[in-house]
């Protein structure tokens, strides 16, 4: 299992803060990405190729390549806007 | 050495700097950032704004951000200090202040301390205007301002 | 639009901030720049300073400085204070604090005009050492500074 | 006659705060360069063509080609070091 977590207009918008998956297919970030766009609506709208998704995996900032293992939090954002 | 601090509550920052300042008598230069919520955006009139993050994270990656600084420059110390939740016109958001020997440092340090902060660290606007709430987007000229950061070397 | 002071007396840094952020909600930045006096220069310990300047031209100059800097960059205010006579360490020398809508013309313009008042007012220091007094040497880094912004336009 | 000021280290060594000069002959801020050299002794070292000097016609800055008239405030000081 991996965590899922969604912040700002992600998780307005999917009306998901955060959830658990199953985490034996995923040896990556972009491997969660194509399986969540596969749920179509929001989701597939929302994290299409062209969008500006910045990623997260245990709290360290992260890309489509990062690999993911049993355990790990990812993170999915909209480019931040703090300072 | 530095201090890192996220703050749900309003903040002074004249406070912090005193705090930065000490009384070291071999801080030379003190430079400060104060982001200010503006009552205007994008042309419209901003009542209030709503200040998310990713707590723990967050916390990180100003750390590694202030640690980066720290590597390039020769700084004394450095304050960093965000808002977080409800803000209102005319609040503090961020300060960043860093002290040195010398003024050149300083300046350096804190530009890039609050360049890094605004394309790396996980906070949110969301506004409340007077055609109702939108969430903040992000701007290209805060991609263009880390560029050079990374181009120039330490005389950007 | 901005204010200029050469003080004989300890000045208060964070009330000049203050007054420059005043209660104008269309300010997004300020940054500003304090100058320190150090107990230690060119390895000597420094035991007070006496700062020198020219009644008159002083004030001339550092106008001529900040409306250069209105001129270069879109700013909402800008004051600058300097202190001048007896000084001890940890005492500050002088403020520059700029306001603006966006950081990146609040930076500039403050850098600018610290580095141009470094090379262009008239102040002259001398300190009081273990060693006896002395007259404080010009830095060659100071005239690089200036240079810099004469070659590089508003985005050196 | 125009007036001379001095500042900082060239006020102490020389001795002298301000004086008023006769400024028939005195074209330019050179002029009065020369004629103080002429003095000798520190007027002569802390003037030197090679020093760093740096000058002042009614508290605006100047350089050597600067013009003088009658009742001009002329300042001489060494490189400033405030701020």
């Amino acid at each position: 299992m991996v965590q899922l977590r969604l912040f700002a207009r992600f998780r307005e918008e999917l009306g998901v803060d955060s959830e658990q998956l199953e985490s034996d297919d995923l040896r990556c970030v972009e491997d969660l990405l194509s399986r969540l766009r596969q749920r179509g609506g929001a989701w597939s709208r929302l994290l299409a190729e062209d969008q500006r998704i910045m990623m997260a995996v245990n709290q360290e900032m992260a890309n489509p390549q990062t690999p993911l293992q049993a355990g790990d939090e990812i993170a999915l954002f909209p480019p931040v806007t703090g300072g | 050495m530095y201090t890192i601090r996220v703050d749900s509550e309003p903040f002074d920052p004249n406070h912090e700097v005193d705090l930065l300042r000490g009384e070291d008598p071999a801080i030379g230069a003190v430079v400060s950032f104060i982001g200010l919520m503006r009552d205007l955006n994008e042309g419209d009139r901003v009542d209030n704004m709503f200040l998310e993050h990713y707590p723990g994270m967050t916390e990180n990656a100003l750390e590694q951000i202030v640690k980066l600084a720290f590597e390039r420059w020769q700084l004394q110390g450095c304050r960093v200090v965000h808002r977080v939740g409800e803000l209102k016109p005319t609040d503090p958001i961020v300060l960043v202040a860093v002290a040195s020997a010398h003024r050149k440092e300083a300046f350096q340090a804190c530009e890039f301390i609050i360049d890094y902060l605004k394309t790396q660290a996980p906070f949110w606007k969301k506004e409340a205007t007077e055609n109702g709430e939108r969430w903040v987007d992000a701007r290209d000229s805060d991609d263009e301002a880390i560029r050079q950061w990374s181009q120039a070397g330490s005389d950007h």
